[in-house]
């Protein structure tokens, strides 16, 4: 299914890399008219290739769309496409390839805190401008990149507070399960923080971290039962990632925990995901994202309709960070239009405030943080591998990508 | 005695006073409100015990009841629930489900089903009841367990009645209630108990006392577990590593690639489960059907390997394990690029669903269960085919003085690529186990192959008696460590542990020639 | 009466169940010529692998003057002295025949000084003087890989007159050579033992007999007879065992 | 050891030629950051990304040296040396953590961000002394010595060979990838070190300090070829050869050869270590992916396409395999793993001897 970028791009690419190794001459000349260039810098090949080939097609697909509208400013738009391998300082080698040879205007990718790490000092050192679809840990701020995912207090706390509340079970223990790297480590922290508020003392919370592709759960599965059989509601909140999470799914409902007794959210685990598992056992089980699949509306119609279309699926399903992606892509052409100028700065200017009616059915606001407001939602699995929405915020919710809850926030330096 | 019960039951809803069923009709409009609403009105119906509310509560459960806006009912075949009566179904809305919702409803059904005549249903319900205990069962529980006549059931009901009795007020029930949970010796059973302790100061040693007899059973089964967990995790090392005693410990070919095999057949196991799909008849069966699909998969693949390029480079292992690493490469992409680099759903079967409760109350997950056993039966299936099979003395032949073997007329090729073939389809039957506890996903090998090469080196190149001793071992000993280290110190201690090993016997456990050994 | 350069007593070698020495004894004094024959399997090989460290005795005593080499590995063995040229020669096919012969060449051993080692134009000299000796002046510049069998066995005797060992043991040194190079061998091997110890293992009897050197005779793992070749040669058992028919 | 394994270095033939095109190829290097300067209109002008992607290379072709030195001359075949290269490379990474000082995100003058954030009190105590440059490049050449020197030790020792080294090195190495990703390690988990800020005063991220690593590892990169060489020229390096093609002979012939073989197995490592603290302030991260088993094996296939046993070999190979995976992953993304797996079959299929055997006419 990994749809191939135009051959017209290719082209492009082949050119400028071999321009810009042998005869620099030959760089095409660029100027008004000629195509705006869009990077994507997402694995194909790797580990990480299970989550980011969609977002590849996703921005493909805007591509195609926008071309389809006449372009941005009457230009036409071209993608880039290259294949960081989930190798972490490749993802740097090739921001700069896009940057430096390919000149790209503007670039969508990655999806782990690290390759993006890996990426801001290249972004901040060309002046480049990258779209960041994924809900991350937050601490963090670059004037380079746009974060259109949600930032902790626009998933994890919500989530929490929902299953304290009445309706979610009123938990009073919470089991935090988390693959060992910053996002769960950070999130985690927060909630500490945020339950300590709540009067939950350390004595109710367990922490556990587990490596990536983890896939043997049965001990920490069987400790979870222990931990849930002291006599309070308890809760699993699970920031496990990406390849772990089939194999603990499994696990949970193999050991026979019933989203009734245990309920567990997850933050990482999408429609992407679910399409691996079998979901059977997990229905009432929990995710809190900023978008489901299941949300009503034309908005997502729309999108749902295009992108079954691009990929040539009726089964195949949307996502989070493809929603993400979607409406950065969409408030970027917004904001060239508007700026007049594909230069990164006065786009970066024309992007705050820019407005959208996402296909999570809110209208969504770029924020002078280079976050966007999104709205809370939590799912509950169905059988058919879709969520139901139990839960969600009146209106989107302002990213606080410094979170109140950790302490050294206080004294970082602005 | 179908008939009686229902008539019992009927009797029962008779006796309740008239008021009840204005209750009934009462609690109804709830249903079609918000989650809260429905909650309480679900318990509201549990509480009256009328009869009627048992299809309506099943079809809640069920996800088949059906709203109007303007809170009609409808329960599947289109009949207004309230009323009975057929009504249209058009514009109206399935009523959804939260886990509050689902609390109340296991509830609810509890008491009503008390009067089931399926033994089945009571003993669920008597568990519900355990679950959401309140102290308005204990009559409904005596009354049940007086006329129970299932011994299984009434022993559920007795310790339901003791849950129930705990939040009872009655203090003498209460203390013969603590015994009951104390013998009980189950997680549930303590959970209880604890949260009874805050509330009852002046039981709190006799809860105490039952508390620790639970602790006591429960250590020892924590022990059987825990040695459970780590034979589970060995027979996948197994399972993984087999395939590599013969390729690598028979014939001394270092496979990069086997990994790969492996990941051949967990897809040749969700192939075969789409085929299936079709079939109504043949689902269930998919997952047996593909092992064999798996095995002819990834030994094909492996004779293809063996005799386009393998063979070229006998004698130089080294280059093998670049050549290879270069082939685990092409199929992971190949993969990649034909099914996705998406997950692939494998469903497990029913029957390796949920978990077994082994006498003695140790609580064993099937699928694991089934794996071990499966393990064990390749394990003796390749035993069997290097023992007894005129291929297995071919293969020793071959291996222990290639240039005799020839000259007595064996076709020493067509015997390496049968060998090569059948480790790699042993990797393939590793795929289909690993379908049921890991991703479908292109990367499936990577993940296994250093593990299958410790245990190899570890058990003894060669030897397949070592390969079963070494998984199994590498197993227990990285479960027994992971409460204490955790799992990635766990899995570091094993490594560095075997490195020195291997430094102390180069050979390994069960030292034994093969062709590896003078490389 | 001098003490003996290699003194052997008692020692067995058994290798699962089977015994390939057997309680062996063998002494070899300063400055002898040592000839060694019997049957396949008698033993011969397996005594040199217990002398240079390869193989570990099972029992016994294995002396060289003052040193107990059962407690000693390969390399210590050779630097006390003792050279080996192995039935199959072996040398290293990626080098020329006169770096084979320089890396044979008695020097300091350690990775440090072969970094620092510097061809002498005397040891030059001596290599040169070797493969004068061995006839392979010709061949100095040409890899081992390219030589003849029997160019090659010369180059292992080459080889271990550069390591000038106190103690040379020698296997089967004639196997593929011609009649006057198997007499020049003898020669060599003769003049050589004037001031070395040489133990020669060999089947070919003419070659003994040129030798004219005590004979020790194994079979199955333990001494049959010894003495000169003609004794050995009426000796019945011998007959019997290795000679007969 | 099969004498097929045996390429040894060309003889007298093409010694020559291949010394001058060597000669051209470093002084083309030599001029890149040079021609970097020029006005970006002229025609002669490389660009940035040519430079560092450039200077990251020849890291990985000195790494390519050390794999060599250790398996084309005296047959170790280490699939563990990734973990010497990221083992300098954390070395110097925590130096320049500790310089960024308090212009991390939360400003703590000492304790760099993850440790602020995993709530670290104070400096754990293998963090102390990484302040000073010349203390982090000690460290960055003795750490990944240390660990060969022990795991070689061993190994050699107990006359662990061949495979068997091969499979344990790679668990050495898997193994330090999966401590490392552990947070509570102290070395930042997944994330590793990032976002340095300067290096030597310089700050890093601009035309000069890119330059000046450059030039760095252009020397670094002759350094180590003038020691390889002279080894692999002494009779170090023919004792090492005999020990490759036939390590019981050797021992007969006097030479301790776990001494030998762990004297060349260090130094490589060194080598290793130093190749990898010219590495991570040029790519500007280094994270536990370094150690991936996978990474170690592809530089020794680096060395097995250019032709082992020779030093030329390993750099072409690094540089081809490097440059070949940088065009393709740009023009192929989707097919690049076809093309690179491919490659790697026919050369081990089709060049025993590498590219290099195409150059150098074969002794028979």
């Amino acid at each position: 299914m990994t749809s191939t970028s135009p051959t017209l791009t290719r082209r492009a690419a082949l050119g400028g890399f071999g321009a810009a190794l042998a005869m620099p001459a030959l760089r095409p000349a660029f100027g008004q008219g000629t195509p705006i260039k869009v990077g994507v810098l997402h694995s194909l090949s790797g580990t990480m290739a299970i989550s980011e080939t969609a977002l590849r097609d996703t921005v493909l697909m805007m591509v195609d769309w926008v071309n389809a509208k006449g372009g941005v400013m009457g230009r036409k738009v071209e993608a880039v496409v290259v294949d960081p391998a989930s190798n972490w300082p490749l993802f740097a080698e090739k921001a700069r390839e896009l940057l430096q040879v390919h000149k790209v205007d503007v670039t969508f990718g990655c999806w782990t805190s690290v390759s993006r790490k890996s990426v801001l000092p290249v972004f901040e050192e060309l002046n480049g401008m990258l779209f960041y679809p994924v809900q991350y840990e937050g601490e963090e701020e670059s004037k380079n990149i746009f974060y259109t995912g949600a930032a902790p207090n626009q998933q994890a706390i919500p989530a929490v507070e929902y299953l304290m509340s009445k309706d979610g079970g009123e938990a009073k223990r919470i089991a935090l399960l988390g693959t060992d790297y910053v996002y769960p480590r950070t999130t985690n922290r927060i909630l500490r923080g945020f339950l300590k508020s709540k009067g939950i003392g350390d004595a109710d919370i367990m922490e556990e971290y587990t490596p990536f592709g983890h896939s043997d759960w049965q001990g920490i599965v069987a400790r979870v039962k222990r931990f849930a059989s002291e006599g309070k509601k308890t809760a699993i909140v699970s920031t496990i990632n990406g390849d772990a999470n089939v194999p603990f799914y499994r696990e949970l409902g193999n050991q026979g925990i019933k989203a009734e007794d245990i309920p567990c959210v997850a933050f990482s685990v999408g429609e992407e995901e679910l399409a691996g598992i079998d979901t059977k056992p997990l229905v009432g089980h929990l995710a809190a994202w900023n978008y489901f699949m299941s949300v009503q509306g034309a908005p997502n119609t729309e999108f749902k309709q295009l992108w079954q279309s691009y990929i040539k699926n009726p089964k195949r399903v949307t996502n989070d960070p493809m929603e993400a992606t979607y409406t950065g892509f969409r408030m970027w052409t917004q904001a060239v239009e508007r700026a007049k100028s594909t230069k990164v700065d006065d786009v970066r200017a024309a992007m705050i405030g820019q407005k959208l009616m996402a296909p999570c059915g809110y209208e969504e606001e770029m924020l002078p943080n280079h976050h966007l407001s999104k709205p809370v939602l939590i799912g509950e699995v169905q059988e058919d591998g879709q969520f139901n929405i139990v839960w969600k915020t009146p209106n989107a919710v302002k990213a606080e990508n410094w979170s109140p809850f950790i302490p050294e926030n206080a004294n970082r330096r602005r | 005695m179908k008939n009686l019960l229902l008539a019992l039951g009927v009797l029962l809803w008779l006796a309740l006073p008239a008021r009840a069923q204005d209750a009934f009709t009462a609690a109804l409009p709830g249903l079609a409100g918000g989650f809260g609403d429905i909650a309480t009105s679900v318990e509201q119906l549990g509480a009256l015990g009328d009869p009627r509310a048992l299809p309506i509560l099943r079809a809640l459960q069920a996800g088949q009841l059906q709203k109007h806006a303007d809170g009609r009912l409808l329960l599947p075949g289109n009949t207004d629930a309230a009323t009975g009566q057929p009504a249209d179904a058009s514009g109206a809305e399935t009523v959804r489900l939260n886990n509050r919702v689902r609390q109340a409803l296991r509830g609810a059904l509890g008491r009503l089903q008390l009067v089931s005549p399926d033994a089945a249903e009571r003993g669920a319900a008597a568990e519900a009841i355990f679950r959401s205990r309140s102290a308005e069962d204990v009559p409904t529980l005596q009354a049940a367990i007086a006329r129970e006549t299932d011994a299984g059931v009434k022993a559920k009901l007795v310790l339901a009645l003791a849950a129930a009795q705990l939040v009872a007020p009655d203090e003498e029930a209460k203390r013969d209630a603590i015994a009951r949970l104390g013998a009980a010796g189950t997680v549930e059973a303590r959970a209880l108990l604890i949260e009874a302790r805050a509330a009852n100061p002046t039981l709190v040693t006799a809860i105490d006392i039952s508390i620790a007899s639970i602790e006591r059973s429960l250590s020892i089964r924590r022990a059987a577990e825990t040695l459970f967990q780590g034979l589970s995790l060995g027979s996948v090392l197994l399972l993984a590593a087999l395939g590599l005693a013969v390729t690598f410990g028979v014939m001394g070919v270092i496979n990069m690639a086997h990994g790969e095999f492996v990941m051949l057949g967990a897809y040749a196991t969700f192939m075969v489960q789409e085929a299936c799909r079709g079939i109504p008849w043949l689902a269930p069966w998919s997952l047996p059907l593909s092992v064999p699909a798996a095995f002819l998969i990834a030994a094909a693949a492996g004779a293809a390997l063996e005799r386009g390029l393998i063979r070229h480079l006998y004698g130089r292992p080294l280059e093998t394990l670049l050549m290879t690493f270069g082939v685990g490469m092409i199929l992971q992409q190949a993969v990649r690029t034909i099914f996705g680099a998406q997950n692939r759903e494998v469903a497990s079967p029913a029957w390796m669903q949920g978990t077994l409760m082994l006498p003695g109350g140790i609580a064993v997950t099937q699928n694991r269960l089934w794996i071990i056993v499966f393990g064990i039966a390749v394990l003796l299936l390749v035993i069997a085919a290097i023992r007894f099979t005129r291929f297995g003395l071919e293969m020793r032949a071959v291996v222990q003085n290639r240039r005799i073997a020839a000259t007595m007329g064996i076709r020493t090729g067509r015997v390496d690529a049968l060998t090569f073939a059948f480790g790699s389809g042993i990797a393939g039957m590793a795929g289909v186990a690993l379908s049921q506890i890991d991703n479908v996903s292109p990367n499936l090998g990577t993940g296994y192959i250093i593990d299958s090469f410790m245990v190899v080196v570890f058990g003894g190149v060669g030897s397949l008696a070592g390969t079963l001793v070494g998984a199994l071992t590498l197993g227990v000993v990285n479960k027994v460590l992971e409460p204490y280290a955790g799992a990635v110190l766990a899995k570091v201690f094993v490594l560095v542990a075997i490195m020195l090993f291997i430094q102390r016997r180069p050979r390994g456990l069960f030292a034994l020639k093969g062709r590896a050994a003078e490389s | 009466m001098t003490e003996p350069v290699l003194y052997l007593d008692g020692v067995s070698v058994v290798f699962d169940g089977f015994k390939a020495l057997n309680s062996l004894s063998l002494i070899v004094d300063a400055g002898e010529l040592r000839a060694i024959i019997g049957p396949n399997g008698a033993g011969k090989t397996t005594m040199m692998d217990v002398i240079t460290g390869k193989t570990r005795p099972t029992a016994g005593v294995v002396r060289f003057r003052e040193h107990d080499l059962t407690k000693l590995d390969e390399a210590t063995i050779a630097n006390l002295g003792i050279g080996r040229k192995f039935q199959k020669p072996t040398m290293f096919d990626a080098l020329t025949v006169f770096e084979n012969l320089e890396l044979a060449l008695k020097a300091p051993r350690g990775p440090f000084s072969c970094l620092r080692w510097v061809l002498t134009g005397e040891a030059r000299r001596r290599i040169e003087a070797v493969m004068e000796e061995v006839g392979l002046a010709s061949r100095a510049q040409d890899r081992a890989a390219i030589l003849s069998h029997g160019q090659r066995q010369w180059l292992e005797i080459g080889m271990l007159l550069m390591q000038d060992p106190e103690l040379l043991l020698v296997d089967e040194p004639v196997a593929g050579m011609t009649d006057q190079e198997t007499e020049h061998t003898a020669a060599l091997l003769v003049r050589i033992a004037g001031e070395r110890s040489v133990v020669v293992v060999e089947h070919d009897l003419e070659f003994v007999r040129a030798l004219g050197s005590k004979v020790t005779v194994l079979c199955e793992g333990s001494m049959l007879s010894e003495g000169s070749i003609d004794h050995v040669q009426n000796d019945p058992r011998v007959i019997e065992v290795y000679l007969g028919r | 050891m099969s004498a097929s394994l045996a390429a040894p270095a060309p003889g007298g033939f093409g010694r020559m030629t291949l010394r001058l095109v060597l000669i051209g190829a470093v002084l083309l290097l030599a001029m890149l950051p040079a021609l970097n300067r020029l006005p970006a209109d002229s025609a002669l002008h490389v660009s940035d990304f040519i430079v560092s992607i450039t200077g990251k290379w020849i890291t990985y072709a000195i790494l390519a040296l050390a794999i060599d030195l250790a398996w084309g001359y005296a047959g170790i075949l280490s699939l563990g040396h990734g973990a010497f290269f990221a083992l300098g490379g954390y070395a110097i990474g925590m130096h320049l953590m500790r310089l960024i000082g308090p212009r991390g995100v939360y400003g703590h003058p000492v304790l760099p961000d993850f440790m602020v954030f995993l709530g670290y009190r104070e400096l754990p105590w293998y963090w102390l002394g990484f302040d000073h440059f010349p203390f982090a490049i000690l460290m960055a050449v003795a750490v990944p010595g240390l660990l060969a020197g022990i795991v070689g030790y061993l190994a050699f020792r107990s006359r662990i060979t061949g495979v068997y080294l091969s499979i344990i090195t790679q668990a050495l190495t898997y193994a330090l990838m999966l401590a490392f990703f552990r947070n509570d390690m102290g070395f930042g988990g997944n994330n590793g070190f990032t976002d340095f800020k300067e290096l030597l005063g310089m700050p890093l991220n601009t035309p000069t300090a890119r330059s000046a690593l450059f030039y760095a590892s252009l020397l670094l990169l002759l350094a180590a070829l003038w020691l390889c060489s002279s080894i692999t020229r002494s009779k170090l390096g023919r004792v090492l050869v005999a020990i490759r093609d036939a390590e019981s002979r050797v021992r007969f012939l006097g030479y301790d050869v776990t001494q030998h073989k762990l004297f060349v197995f260090v130094l490589s490592a060194m080598i290793a270590g130093l190749a990898g603290a010219l590495y991570v302030p040029q790519v500007g991260i280094i994270n536990p992916g370094e150690f991936s088993p996978g990474n170690s094996i592809e530089a020794v296939i680096w060395v097995a396409v250019g032709g082992r046993g020779t030093l030329v070999g390993a750099l072409l190979g690094a540089f081809s395999v490097n440059a070949l995976k940088t065009w393709l992953t740009t023009v192929a993304p989707d097919l690049w793993l076809f093309a690179l797996g491919g490659l790697f079959v026919a050369v081990t299929l089709f060049l025993p001897r590498g590219l290099i055997g195409l150059f150098s006419k074969a002794p028979k």
